[in-house]
């Protein structure tokens, strides 16, 4: 049995008067890929920033409902939001390493919360590094400046950032989109390979992407999720008419 | 004319205004320097002046606006620089936001008399604290401050919203993101800003001449409540109130001048230009 | 490409002080929190002292101000047509300096607006990158000068050079003045138009050359207009830093209190007199408080340049 | 790069396909024996494994289903699913004619045969042969392999075309074996047609290898 990492019921969100998500219910099983798709500006974006309150940053932004991480309410008041974004980590759709060394991209949220020993962070970089399968790429470089890599290697180390952490969680907002198809696959491995350790959320166009790596689909169409299943379900025999002219690119 | 003729006139007439202003400042440059730099003796610099400013050096007037400077720096890069955050990380669009915006848009337009008139009025007089090295230092502050605010703002704008959304993603909080990854990533351009800002403060006569400047003050200030000398009030008087000065002084004064003016401004260029390179692997 | 096998031991470090997303739950958290708050606050306020001091400066240059006005015989004298403060009666007319404001300004400005645009293009758009690499930055310099270093050289060059071409009594006339701050405006106008018509967006040039355009059809078609906004900011920040320049006037003018009616005469502005007369008035005499009035429209003046120039920039921004 | 997770998802539709022609050889190989040994048990035996044969086939399109759908096989990888889809059908169909076998074995019921088997269970031998060799040439993509079982299929078909003969003519010269002289010549004649169905897979194999069409079926 899957236990539940995170679950949404009748989540509403709305940007001022536009109303961007309508009574979302939702539950994403532990260690498990949840890929979200749907046409652009169809929330998909907006649902994956809810999960670790990055929408915080958009004055107009309220949010009604429940949306529970494990067993703690994500938007209730007392919830500390640095809390929260220590276990639900985020990477983001352009690589976007801090421009620092490679090191410091990676130790950087370890000392913010705190962690000084030199020796343990040494370990942290090197472990984190290795999990987003870029240590032997970057070994003899930790200490150059991490602009430097290319576009995929900065993915990959945005990961490892992520990972220094120890999230529970890992949102993705389109974390290939910027990429090219080889720095994608490699991603894509990457992902298959976290999946053990971490719950993974992502968000991609990439139709054949979610199909490619993820266990549940969620299809979301101006902001209402018409349909969540199984990935295989979802691309093979869908329930839902909007979600079958979606994958078949019937759609509009 | 065929468009491709035209377009070789128009090319020619703009290359041509292009180098006028070029020859302009090269007329400037040779004349303030042709003769300003033989007038520069170790003398000039290190001596006060003498026989009425008729001779002698200006090296009071060099320390005067040397501490005029730093006393800008101390109340304006602080000011300024917590505006700008204020401006770019904090504030929501509020009336109160568009308050200071419009604040900061309208005192950079203030000339500079003006700020001299109130510097006049409101710390000469109202504050009481004279003619003095602390009211023209708060004076020029506030002139600069906008310069301070627009270049601080641009620079912290300039910092990837991505940076931002990774730092609060990892965990960190809102002043965490400012103080390790805003201001350290905005730093060149707020230190370039800065320094823009206080080459023109050291250029300044308009705003000290009401609040802090000596006409002639033949030693050196010993608190923030003593007058000084300054170099721009100094080659104005020399220039316009000595009739009978030798040539070599108020050439040599502007030299002095332009030197740190121009000083100041090279290092900014650099700056940006050394942090520019650093950036680039 | 396999990771390091089993996931990190990392959480009880760093994770050691927030076993719960509750907030406040440990003592770091409380007095980061705390701290977060007092951080906003003190921003805050010190983003104020601008509106502070813009309030300040409105305030004291109108109670410096007031005097002159409710006096009903200096009051009167404010739109005499000359300026003679220490005449008995002493005559404030306001008419001549502000005239003599106006024309040095005009002057400037038709000197250095097409020069500057101009050579704005040249260097945004003709230019090889390397030449605009060494220019841009050397007429910056321009900017640098201070303005009572251009003064003195208006007075020591350039008055002389006017005198004899003209064959004038005296080389500090209005044109002088002109010419010296349209030196002072240039760098301003040249620099904001060329960074706004650089950053004119590159697909827009492609698209007309696409077309069959000339680039010098595409700049004065497509570039140039886009880049609007940008330009007329430069030229009201040109006129707004030429109407309030105080030192260079004061050098070069000639500084005579009567209305020009040409080019060629000295004239006299309102900061000149302000700074050339501040520092000898009695204080709390008319003459002071009525220097407060010159002060007060020259603040008036630059105020609504201002707003006509955010006004401007703001509605090409609707536009695009 | 390779992709690592498509070799993976290839690896068990493989490892299933095999799974399924080792239980068509094993139905094979009891169907006939049954034959051989008139043991009405060991047919029906073979008869109910048919239905586990056919839902592994399920399992297998399926397979190549999602597959498709989730992971966008191209080139190599696209031709070995839609061969191992239809290798799937051809053995499925192949144990379906040993199910008529042990159908026509159990309708003989032990009945004393007329001669001893001489021909029918050197077909069995080849065809089982046949499946062996295919799925060898399906696992090697060995292509000379799938080829030459062409010239087994030749030796299936004139196996058949005999024991026809053979059949008809000991009818004809007596009215009271026609029954179990049917019953056999159905018999030949499923064998023949696990033959053809083994040729089947043989195509396919050279489709997955080479993406060339090529008849081996003459």
């Amino acid at each position: 049995m899957i236990r539940t990492k995170i679950s949404a019921e009748n989540l509403n969100l709305f940007y001022g008067d536009f109303h961007a998500l309508k009574d979302i219910n939702i539950s994403m099983g532990e260690r498990q890929v949840t890929a979200l798709i749907g046409p652009s500006g169809c929330g998909k974006s907006t649902f994956l920033r809810c999960l670790n309150r990055m929408n915080d940053i958009i004055p107009t932004c309220r949010v009604q409902g429940k949306l529970m991480f494990e067993d703690s309410e994500i938007y209730h008041p007392d919830t500390d939001v640095v809390a929260l974004r220590k276990r639900v980590g985020m990477v983001f759709q352009a690589p976007n390493p801090f421009p620092k060394s490679v090191y410091e991209n990676v130790a950087y949220a370890p000392k913010l919360h705190g962690l000084k020993d030199k020796a343990r962070l040494d370990e942290i970089v090197e472990t984190s590094l290795r999990q987003a399968a870029l240590w032997d790429e970057v070994k003899d470089r930790l200490h150059k400046p991490a602009l430097g890599l290319s576009g995929g290697q900065q993915q990959r180390l945005c990961i490892a950032r992520a990972l220094a952490i120890q999230p529970e969680v890992l949102l993705m907002d389109e974390p290939t989109s910027a990429l090219d198809p080889i720095s994608t696959l490699k991603i894509e491995e990457l992902i298959r390979e976290l999946k053990q350790y971490y719950t993974i959320v992502i968000v991609t166009h990439n139709m054949q992407q979610a199909a490619r790596i993820s266990d549940k689909t969620a299809f979301f169409l101006v902001g209402d999720l018409v349909e969540f299943d199984d990935t295989e379900v979802i691309f093979t025999n869908p329930k839902d008419q909007r979600t079958e002219d979606y994958i078949t690119g019937r759609f509009g | 004319m065929s468009p491709k003729t035209q377009e070789k006139i128009a090319f020619h007439v703009l290359r041509a205004m292009t180098a006028l202003i070029v020859l302009c400042l090269a007329v400037v440059l040779w004349d303030l320097f042709s003769k300003g730099f033989p007038a520069l003796t170790w003398e000039f610099i290190t001596e006060n002046p003498k026989k009425g400013m008729t001779a002698g050096g200006i090296f009071p007037a060099i320390v005067g606006t040397f501490y005029l400077i730093v006393g800008t720096v101390l109340f304006a890069l602080p000011v300024g620089v917590m505006t700008a955050v204020y401006l770019v990380e904090y504030a929501r669009e509020s009336w109160v936001t568009r308050v200071i915006r419009l604040a900061v848009v309208n005192l950079a337009g203030v000339p500079s008399v003006v700020f001299g008139l109130f510097g006049l009025g409101f710390f000469v007089l109202f504050l009481n604290f004279g003619a003095s090295i602390l009211a023209g230092s708060l004076t020029l502050a506030l002139m600069v401050l906008p310069v301070i605010i627009t270049t601080s703002e641009e620079a912290l704008r300039a910092v990837p919203n991505g940076f931002r959304e990774a730092s609060l993603a990892l965990g960190a909080t809102k002043l965490q993101t400012i103080l390790f990854i805003v201001l350290p990533n905005a730093l060149p351009g707020i230190m370039t800003g800065s320094i823009l800002g206080l080459a023109r403060a050291a250029g300044e006569t308009a705003p000290i001449l009401l609040t802090a400047a000596a006409f002639f003050l033949p030693r050196l200030p010993n608190s923030i409540f003593d007058q000084v000398m300054a170099l721009p009030y100094h080659l104005y008087v020399i220039a316009t109130q000595v009739p009978n000065a030798d040539e070599k002084i108020p050439y040599g004064t502007a030299t002095v001048l332009m030197l740190l003016v121009l000083g100041l401004n090279l290092a900014a260029v650099l700056l940006r230009s050394y942090f520019r390179r650093l950036r680039k692997v | 490409m396999s990771p390091n096998g089993e996931p990190m031991a990392v959480k009880d470090v760093v994770n050691v002080d927030t076993p719960s997303l509750a907030k406040n739950a440990s003592k770091r958290r409380r007095a980061w929190n705390a701290f977060e708050k007092v951080s906003e606050g003190i921003l805050f306020a010190s983003a104020f002292i601008g509106v502070v001091t813009i309030i300040l400066i409105f305030l004291f240059l109108f109670k410096e101000a007031l005097p002159v006005l409710f006096d009903a015989k200096t009051a009167a004298s404010l739109t005499a047509s000359k300026w003679y403060p220490i005449s008995q009666p002493p005559v404030f007319g306001l008419i001549p300096l502000i005239a003599g404001s106006l024309i040095v300004t005009v002057g400037a400005i038709v000197i250095s607006v097409p020069l500057g645009v101009g050579a704005a293009i040249y260097l945004s758009m003709v230019a090889s990158p390397m030449v605009r690499e060494i220019l841009k930055p050397t007429i910056e310099v321009l900017a640098g000068i201070p303005s009572v270093v251009l003064g003195f050289f208006g007075m020591a060059f350039l008055a002389p050079v006017v005198k004899s071409l003209f064959n004038l009594p005296t080389g500090l006339t209005a044109l002088t003045g002109a010419i010296t701050l349209a030196l002072m405006a240039l760098p301003t106008i040249t620099s904001i138009s060329e960074d706004a018509i650089s950053s004119v967006p590159g697909k827009y040039m492609e698209a007309a050359l696409s077309l069959g355009a000339t680039r010098w059809q595409a700049i004065i078609t497509v570039i140039v207009p886009a880049a609007f906004s940008g330009i007329t900011a430069s030229v009201m920040l040109g006129i707004g830093r030429a109407i309030g320049e105080t030192m260079t006037v004061l050098m070069v003018t000639g500084n005579a209190g009567i209305i020009p009616d040409s080019f060629l005469v000295p004239v006299r502005t309102m900061t000149a007199t302000i700074a050339a007369e501040m520092g000898e008035v009695a204080r709390g005499s008319d003459h002071y408080h009525a220097l407060f009035v010159v002060g007060a429209v020259l603040f008036i003046m630059t105020f609504i340049i201002n707003l006509i120039a955010d006004m401007v920039s703001r509605r090409m921004k609707e536009v695009e | 790069m390779h992709c690592i997770e498509m070799d993976h998802l290839l690896k068990n539709l493989q490892h299933d396909l095999l799974r399924m022609g080792a239980m068509v050889e094993e139905a094979i190989y009891n169907g006939v024996q049954s034959l051989v040994k008139r043991d009405a048990e060991l047919a029906s035996t073979v008869l109910d494994g048919d239905e586990k044969i056919n839902q592994l086939q399920l399992e297998i399109e399926d397979r190549c289903i999602k597959l498709i759908a989730t992971q966008q096989p191209m080139a190599k990888d696209l031709r070995k699913i839609s061969a191992t889809w239809r290798i799937s059908v051809d053995l499925e169909r192949m144990a379906d004619n040993v199910g008529d076998i042990c159908k026509a074995v159990i309708r003989l019921n032990g009945q004393a045969y007329l001669k001893p088997f001489e021909h029918i269970p050197q077909m069995a031998d080849l065809c089982q042969k046949m499946v062996k060799d295919g799925l060898d040439a399906y696992i090697n993509e060995d292509v000379a392999l799938a080829v030459q079982m062409s010239e087994m299929d030749h030796q299936v078909d004139t196996l058949y075309r005999e024991i026809f003969k053979d059949l008809m003519e000991m009818m004809s010269a007596n009215s009271n074996v026609v029954n179990q002289g049917n019953q056999l010549i159905f018999i030949a004649r499923f064998l023949e047609r696990f033959g053809d169905h083994a040729t089947n897979i043989a195509e396919s194999v050279v489709y997955l290898v080479t993406g060339q069409r090529k008849d081996l079926n003459k």
